[in-house]
């Protein structure tokens, strides 16, 4: 299978869904000429024009609003939003206006549109530009929520929020736009609420999505090396979520850590461990353990920076502790 | 007084009809207020007919509207019909939006009314990006975005007149001045001149009284034209008054307007008034033709308020249905 | 002691803190001479003048900055958000201005500032004036987030949150604004992370906020008819959250239902449950239980709005489930 | 030229030493980018000294200013010192802001700065309370917003403009018109005349040439004072330029400006050597003096470059502390 880089991935999804449909087209700053900083967008202005490709002001919540209004009456737009902390500006328009048009008129208007926006700390972009907000918008009923972890996820997982009816937010590692990975060269999509399990173990379920997959593989290899045979799971999206892969898991595995890089409290892990905690309590032989960011704005300094994200050092720490039942 | 012939007389006589329709609509819906047959509260357009009905004269059932909190009036004048919006006022499952929108978020999408809505300035993101969705899909709608002037007190408005006219976007934005947001008076929340605001923008922008129908289509006809043709967009600022309080409950106003405005405004610029006096003055219609219109109308909302009184609440069933679209594509 | 209204007691806490402070302020939309639409505030403006009662623009986003910039230099503001909805249009503003304020500073700014606002369904207000979203504010570090449930608690925390140094948000319902509850004639305030047993109990815990500890109490009435024993706990403080006492309660009774007005995916009882489940795991009996607002937009309907929010009858069925282990 | 007299010389010198250290810092900021010494990236600021250094000019310490992710030079400007501007930008613990902050989070409340902002016009809202702050609490000071011409995108901003009129707040509005927003032209931004949007909301707007320190100081200074007294809110928008790319990893700009366009302001317009070349044909200074300013500011630089980075970091429990502040109260 050919191997590209996660840009290149969301490059050639858009670019393959803006080729089938003639409604969707891209809205953002700086995403025709400039491509995005991330360059995440080159060439695509050049292939679908400056009517499809829409530079706009620096107006989150207008352009969001008016893609909303876009969506409402036949057009499909894919939204770029630089950097995931600018989702603040935008949430009166995706949670109040888009998020509930479909049910406020009783299912006579839909919003089919995408805002794909990115996520993650390390970077050394302190606290406006660090945070994984994911959370926020999986609150609130009306929107989907996608976390893609690999090349493949970002190409497949986009597709199909680009060809859903409904408002969908995309979240991105912004430090995997280089990532390389295997694509197929033929055309495919990836369901929403379909979680994928990566590693098949035994003895304790990993749970993640986005980057902190990645750190849960490498904890994984390290548990092997130690005798602890552990299940990774990419949870891909969290809204829609795949509970009964989620929990079948965990029945079987009777331990799980739940890793994700938002802020612990009142985050996604939450979620994630009390439903465990309620559809496969009488299988548990550990608690439910929930790594998050740390619940501090995300500190420039690189050395606190680092301090502040779950590690695949510290997975596989903690991961021994429940397995060897010292976390009692 | 704009300049009507008496050819207009099938025109005006429509946008008439509209305008009683409204403000009968509005009475009933009072009623069903105070005796606590309404759920919730609502939001009184009587008075301000002139404005929805003058300018939605001029669109196409296709163009598209926004509207407000304040959104019965927008609804009839773009084409609504009287039984599913007393059903939707009382949450029935044949309301608009099978009960699950009411009064704040009654919508019309067979009709282009994109919906009222509840946030203040909120639907100006929607019409600016149903206008760039028109001249996107190489359609001629347009679109008519009503705001309060309260909301001229919201920064997405800015943003998004910005885009269109950086855009020469098919939109109209669509100002009603009734002096008032909520219980405070438009000089304590707007600094400067309200016009200049849009014009800043390098929007054209207009001034009309808004309880002259006539003025107010007129005005209309011309801007929805020109926008039709890629003229726009445009921004009018249409002076009008409220009667009722801000909503149903709001009955003690003396701290924040006097009774002696509110008698002004009714007696002597009320629209319905306004527009049956010139066309009687000129004889082009009798007082007793219009009472028969009144009557028509009265009957056919006390039909519908009886329908929508004794219709069906939706089944509980309903309750979990519509939060995701049924994927189509 | 005496008998006042929810009203009442937020303007006596309002009003005693403004006579104590001169750089406490009151700031938004109608909150002067209309005493906003609750008629909650009327007479503060009458007291303290329009220089201390400020009337503002329909600008939520503007002037809870303007509040955040008051706040940095010296002034003690207290914003009115008429409703709960509108914090959406306030997140840039609260999440990335007021909360990583003192944090990104390294100490040295500080932003004391109060944000009222409210919460709750059932008022036939439909999906944009009936949202309890507590959990969003509660996720962002930096902020404190308060949910009295009594007019006692409505005038402590209320007061607690003015002298606090850092920005707070406080929801109260919307429908408890003519709820009469005792509160004492002499000055107190009520700890921020101190949550309440109302009620103690051995068979079960009701873990609730806000409107939510009624339903509770209710259930828990119902239940001793029944011959089940429940506490109840009032949470108080979602951030700071008094971990020890619903730890220490769960490890007493083996059994928990907690409940809550927001939605419940990603909601606060997540966390709540997702802690327990972590920390009284070894003592627990039966599933930790979450009871949130249904996962939909609020429906205008009154048939199907009273479908979408917790009951008393809805606690007690659960809880006597959860005891006799038919839930199982 | 504005009027300044050799008498005005001691402030043309300070402006003139503010600018360089500006100009030196930023030098220096961008060696330690490329020399991968610095975490991150950051936003230059040289091209742009004489708004920050000229309006700055007229403020107390106890004024206060908010900035931008372009954030050095109104720090510095407001009178900041090198060593704990540097640190921070390392992310020293010696930092302004202990090193939390960074660059896009430096502040300097000592001297009334209120910090950077990497929300573009994410300040605007903190400025606005800043002044209505300074007036309620009965103190003088002024407050100075500096913000780009990107930030006009922003709707906070004439949310907080319109307030700020509506109250007469002390607050001047300083739209630093660099004529870029990240990769694209002010004109594809931002429709209609740009003055003219604060005037809309009733706000005196002013423009000046932005690379002129002496006439951005006499127009600040009058404005300053009017401020002082009562008579805000102002506008001022400058017309200026930055000379490295939109951050410091933006090397190919070719397709969105040119290098002639980059010359002419380089080379015609320089802030720095328009002041020299004022002062040295007045015969109020020589050249030899001005390298020996530059040399010593160097040197300076470079010292404190070296102190921070041999500085050392923030320990480890740091991480936790100052999500909360200690109360006081
Ligand atoms: C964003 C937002 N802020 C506040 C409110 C509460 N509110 C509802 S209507 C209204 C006044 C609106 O005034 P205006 O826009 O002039 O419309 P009018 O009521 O006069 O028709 C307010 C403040 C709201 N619904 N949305
Ligand atoms: C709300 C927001 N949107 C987008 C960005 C990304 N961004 C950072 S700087 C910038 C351009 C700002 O332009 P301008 O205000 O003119 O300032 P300049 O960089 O020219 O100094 C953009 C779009 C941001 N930081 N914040
Ligand atoms: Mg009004
Ligand atoms: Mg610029």
């Amino acid at each position: 299978m050919k191997q590209i880089t996660w840009s290149h991935a969301v490059n050639e999804a858009i670019a393959e869904e803006m080729r089938r449909d003639d409604m969707v087209f891209l809205l953002g700053e700086d995403v025709a000429e400039a491509g995005t900083p991330f360059k995440v967008l080159s060439g695509l202005v050049e292939e679908f024009g400056v009517k499809r490709v829409v530079d706009t002001p620096i107006s989150e919540a207008g352009f969001v609003g008016l893609a909303v209004g876009a969506a409402m009456t036949g057009a499909r737009p894919i939204v770029d939003l630089m950097f995931g902390d600018f989702i603040f500006l935008t949430l009166d328009q995706i949670a109040n206006q888009a998020a509930k048009q479909c049910y406020m008129s009783g299912g006579k208007l839909k919003v089919p549109m995408v805002v794909r926006t990115n996520m993650g700390a390390t970077r050394r972009s302190a606290a406006q530009h660090s945070q994984s907000l994911h959370t926020l918008v999986a609150h609130i009923p009306g929107l989907k929520v996608a976390l893609p972890s690999t090349p493949y996820e970002a190409k497949g997982l986009l597709k199909t929020a680009i060809r859903d009816d409904n408002p969908v937010v995309v979240f991105e590692d912004k430090l995997s736009y280089q990532m390389k990975g295997e694509v197929p060269e033929e055309e495919y999509t990836i369901p929403f609420g379909s979680a994928n399990i990566l590693r098949p173990g035994n003895d304790i379920s990993l749970i993640a999505a986005s980057s902190m997959v990645q750190v849960c593989e490498t904890a994984a290899a390290q548990l092997e090396a130690l005798g602890i045979s552990a299940e990774v799971i990419d949870i891909r999206t969290v809204v829609p979520l795949d509970e009964d892969t989620l929990v079948a898991s965990v029945k079987k595995t009777g331990r799980a850590i739940i890793v994700d890089e938002g802020h612990q409290s009142y985050g996604i892990t939450s979620e994630i461990a009390a439903r465990l905690g309620e559809k496969a309590f009488y299988y548990l032989d550990a608690p439910l353990t929930r790594m998050g960011a740390m619940d501090v704005p995300v500190p420039f300094s690189p050395v606190l920076e680092d301090l502040t994200v779950p590690t695949a050092d510290g997975v596989t720490a903690k991961a021994v502790d429940l397995v060897s039942g010292a976390a009692r | 007084m704009a300049t009507f012939n008496q050819s207009d007389l099938p025109r005006l006589l429509r946008m008439y009809r509209r305008m009683v329709k409204i403000r009968v609509f509005e009475d009933n819906a009072n009623e069903l207020y105070l005796s606590a047959k309404m759920p919730g509260l609502t939001h009184m357009y009587s008075g301000q007919e002139a404005v929805a009905v003058g300018l939605c004269e001029s669109l196409k059932s296709s163009d598209h509207i926004t509207s407000t909190h304040r959104g019965h009036g927008h609804c009839i004048a773009k084409g609504a019909q009287l039984k599913p919006m007393f059903c939707e006022l009382l949450g029935k499952a044949e309301g608009y939006c099978r009960g699950k929108g009411g009064s704040m978020h009654i919508a019309d999408q067979d009709n282009g009314n994109l919906g009222a809505n509840a946030i203040v300035g909120g639907s100006a993101g929607i019409a600016t990006g149903a206008a760039f969705s028109a001249k996107f899909r190489g359609s001629d709608q347009v679109t008519v975005c009503f705001f309060g002037d309260g909301a001229l007190g919201q920064g997405l408005l800015y943003e998004v007149m910005n885009m269109a006219a950086l855009w020469s976007l098919p939109v109209i934005y669509a100002c009603e001045n009734n002096h008032y947001g909520e219980y405070t008076h438009v000089s304590e929340m707007a600094a400067g001149d309200l016009k200049a605001r849009a014009e800043a923008f390098g929007i054209e922008a207009h001034t009309v009284d808004g309880q002259d129908v006539m003025a107010v289509c007129q005005l209309g006809e011309s801007l929805v034209a020109r926008t039709r043709k890629g003229g726009g967009p445009f921004f009018i600022l249409l002076d009008t008054y409220r009667y009722h309080g801000h909503h149903v409950g709001d009955v003690n106003r003396a701290y924040y307007r006097s009774k002696d405005e509110e008698k002004h405004w009714k007696n002597e610029r009320d629209p319905i008034i306004k527009l049956a006096e010139h066309m009687i003055s000129n004889k082009w219609t009798t007082q007793t033709q219009l009472d028969a219109v009144a009557s028509e109308i009265k009957a056919e909302a006390k039909a519908a308020v009886d329908y929508a009184i004794s219709a069906p609440y939706p089944s509980g069933d309903e309750v979990g249905m519509h939060v995701y679209a049924a994927m189509q594509n």
